[in-house]
């Protein structure tokens, strides 16, 4: 545990974490912030691109993809049914929180990555994969029992696909992945250079930046009261036992379920916010943000992934 | 030179319904519209702008008064409920009035 | 929809004191307030904003006239001496005249 | 307190001619300006500020209505034929009336 | 073909160019696009100048620039007659599009850069000074056709000096060579790293955004018409066989001829369109952004590249 | 000299710096120049950490750390004399400008590294630890000063305090000195990458912003009078003269005390001027920027570092 706490990308986030308790102003400017952004998720998809280029029979992807739909399927519908009945949330601010929690965090997916290269735990090939195919199908869920607890309007399911499938992040992701596929190693050359080998170090200028803005959203703590940071800790073990399940049941290497296991216990920071103030405008953007920024990411982060490679290591050895 | 009285409408809001808003001036009868980034603090809190989902906007608007008041209208019914929202009406002076 | 007058005051100031002014604006009554970017000149020459120590904003508050009237007796006293700083008066109207 | 009355012209056009504009706006003895990023739209298309050659800015410049007027004849002449640009009077109120 | 489709900068750009057509909202901020345009264009210096300082006898270079010179007064030239006589342009338009298509684009000059490297196809080592020649008469020859043309006033020649030789490109361009050629291989050490060795991946970056660019550019295509359309594409062929014909008689290598053959055919969208917007403003921008930046750009990346290689190998081997 | 001048990143400040006598319209982005002080602030610091972490005795750095608060004191008040007395200046500019003198240039001391790398020079291993030692003090200082001389208010001791120790700077500077001494050289792995050995490539970038800024400044050298412009060259060298008895007394290395040297020279230009347009608002920011960042700065960079270096080498060799 202390020893993950030694890992620089993670020491660049408690850096920034401790910024809004010591009143230090800093900031990265929202320029760096979305770029980093843009250039990490490509960076995924070109690493897991040049994975997949290495995979012999592509039909062993099939079932996991399976699965991990079925995750991102089942773990909304919890979370809902958690907020609205133990946490007496509204059907609004359930179903937007719920999908935040279906969907995924891709920095908290690249920190995962970092932890196992540095354990040498191997993981499947295909995880990239999984990251795209488990943010879509959250958001639109989300959505959808929104559009149908909370509201009296048909949804619009055109726009809601392009929501789902044409947003930024699963663009880039994807994009990143098939130029990565395309290009192989061979071609890659020095944009791996940039992209894949410098990845790590403009992670953790990111995390620096990511430290900032949860520890900001802490402010907002007594507004959200106890039950909801409990469920930003709660909710995300809890998803992370189910992504556990499904990875030992689509026969997912060790480093594959533990991979599945933080990105089940991940939610969504930028996509799902933006598309749930639009998509639920009632809902109160205080409440989902503290819980997924505020809570939940700095939980992964720094507790949550050793956390989550233990009890894989717990399960598979059982 | 002769000049001509418009209304100057004004509306500070959410920057994530920029899109709606516009629509929803062309639809009304604006002409033309100015943007301008801001960040602020009020009812909703502070916005300050420093993340995606708290910065504002500040929509301007040159139109006749009675557009001005159909739009004005139209923003509370649509917006003022679940956004951060503020508008205000001023009056100007134009050059070219059949432009606005 | 009635619209009801009320006072609409500009700052434009150094950016360096936005948090002096803010929490000047709050302690003097005013129930909220708007910032922009901006670059100008005037009496202290060039302030282009390329560089963090020549950067202005633009700073409005709607409130009622009698509190804009205490707000800029204090900056006059406060910053006129020493900050490059310019601020005025205009009349607007809202909808929702409770809120300023 | 004492508030005197002058002219606030605000000019939106093209980020290209900010240069040329200032330059015109001291000619024509303007005291000061303000300058803020802007986007917007109007009878020129949609100039959403996404490249460097559909920025648009706003200038502000507090001064005498006969300074103002000849400001926006001057601009009239020169830039409206050419350039996406809209220009327009309110009234306000300053605080030191030798400044402007 | 195929193959260079297959290129990673090539990828990215087509990643980009796919966002109008998908509707992604996607875009890098502003203060990103322009400090790669910085860093892009001091690293190409950079490079020349390296290559330049391993050049022994510098006469050689004589010749290549007259020819460049000559190549860069004839394209505007030919492009303002076949705009005014075939297009019935205006004298306005027709000069500020001129300007454009007799200047060169630097990125155009950095993937065919990328193109040869990777083919092991060697070039002159003074490629680079050739941008910088080619670059200054070209924007002053469309200045000054457009004010004979098509305006009252006199030119300011002083003023258009500054603006042709001072402007922000070349001045960058040709303050790269300098250092470049002034530290020479020994000492550029790490800053050789940042701005010779990732070049190709920031390249991949900004390329990116020059794909979204472009291709919303080409929602305009309507407005500029059939004829404007053809001349994208036609007029960097036409250029392209110029700059073969001059690298010819001028002595270059293959590779330096295929390079001299795009630069030609490549059409300015930073330098070009900033000075004409004051020089010539009765020109409607929307006509030479959308040619310069909407059709002749993504065709040069793309296709134009390998065909004007294409090109010089037929020629040389006549 | 003249070697020094081929230095690549001093080629890059000079190339910025020439900007204002072309009237070349050149700025790197404003969000960049943060992010780049973030990023070259933290970098410093790891380097730093990683040298520390290799040193076995730390009480070796007691010392050097005692006679380096001492030099961040002296200077302030030395400079305030001499303002004062031969210059002229009021009390709230004399306080003002002497704080930016004690305090350091961060940006100076990775020039001067870079300067001894080259070199070969060796210095201890705590040197960037007497950076985030001699920026403290001085700000204080100049702060107290200013309060006790220019002004009837009390100074509020919480908020100089929070200012002095938890200015963005020194955050940054003593966080990266954290990373990089907890992760230690097989840890810092691809951050190091990034952080350290990409460093000259972005500090390079950083200068040419900082040579445009610089050169900006010179616009305003008429208004400041000639003693100020004397003070600026004249300071420093007296600084440096002060940070060599400091070194040699503390048992510094011959590069340690050249590097000293260099930090007691450089004039802040960053922490000082904000921190003092709030503390001593009547002082007139005109004079103490141009001084420390027209007059200072350049002069620092271009000649005062070779000059350091070769005065500590006669008084070492005394
Ligand atoms: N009294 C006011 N004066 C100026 N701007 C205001 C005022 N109240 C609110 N605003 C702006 O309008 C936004 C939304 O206001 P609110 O809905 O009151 O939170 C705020 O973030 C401010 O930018
Ligand atoms: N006459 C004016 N009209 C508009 N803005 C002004 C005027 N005078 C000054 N300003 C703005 O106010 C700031 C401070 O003004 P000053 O204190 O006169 O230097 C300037 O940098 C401008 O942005
Ligand atoms: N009716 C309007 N209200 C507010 N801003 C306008 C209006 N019409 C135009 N503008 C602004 O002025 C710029 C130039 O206008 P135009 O010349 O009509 O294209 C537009 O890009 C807008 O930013
Ligand atoms: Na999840
Ligand atoms: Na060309
Ligand atoms: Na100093």
């Amino acid at each position: 545990m202390v020893d993950s706490l030694l890992e620089p990308v993670v020491l660049f986030f408690i850096l920034g974490f401790l910024t809004n308790f010591l009143k230090v102003e800093l900031r990265l400017p929202e320029a760096i912030y979305e770029t980093l952004s843009i250039y990490l998720l490509v960076g995924i998809g070109i690493k897991g691109g040049l994975q997949l280029s290495k995979i012999h029979d592509i039909s062993t992807v099939i079932i996991p993809i399976l699965g991990t739909i079925a995750l991102g399927i089942t773990i909304p519908f919890v979370a809902y049914f958690i907020l609205r009945q133990l946490g007496r949330f509204g059907p609004a601010d359930a179903a937007a929180i719920a999908a935040h929690y279906g969907s995924v965090s891709a920095v908290t997916f690249a920190v995962v990555q970092t932890y196992l290269d540095r354990l040498k735990i191997p993981y499947d090939g295909f995880m990239t994969l999984l990251v795209v195919v488990l943010e879509i199908p959250a958001i639109a869920v989300g959505i959808l029992i929104a559009r149908l607890r909370a509201s009296k309007e048909k949804p619009n399911y055109r726009q809601l696909a392009h929501e789902v499938f044409l947003n930024k992040s699963t663009y880039l992701l994807f994009g990143g992945l098939i130029i990565g596929y395309a290009a192989g190693a061979e071609r890659i050359g020095p944009v791996g250079v940039v992209f894949v080998d410098l990845f790590k170090g403009f992670l953790a200028l990111f995390l620096l930046e990511m430290g900032i803005v949860a520890s900001r959203r802490l402010g907002d703590l007594r507004k959200v009261g106890l039950f909801l940071v409990a469920f930003g800790i709660g909710m995300p073990m809890l998803s992370a036992l189910l992504g556990i399940v499904v990875g030992l049941v689509c026969g997912l290497s060790l480093g594959g379920t533990a991979i599945l296991a933080t990105l089940a216990a991940s939610a969504s920071y930028i996509a799902a916010p933006a598309a749930m103030r639009i998509a639920v405008p009632q809902a109160n953007p205080t409440y989902y943000l503290t819980a997924s920024l505020g809570i939940t990411f700095p939980f992964n982060v720094i507790f949550g992934i050793p956390l989550y490679y233990w009890l894989t290591q717990l399960i598979f050895h059982l | 030179m002769e000049l001509v009285k418009r209304t100057l409408l004004t509306i500070i809001s959410e920057a994530a319904i920029e899109r709606l808003l516009v629509k929803d001036l062309q639809k009304l009868g604006a002409h033309g519209y100015t943007i301008m980034e801001a960040r602020g603090g009020g009812a909703h809190g502070e916005r300050m702008a420093d993340e995606e989902h708290n910065r504002n906007i500040q929509v301007e608007v040159i139109c006749e008064r009675a557009v001005a008041e159909k739009i004005i209208e139209h923003l509370t019914q649509t917006y003022y409920r679940d956004f951060a929202m503020v508008s205000y009406f001023s009056e100007v002076e134009v050059v070219r009035p059949h432009k606005f």
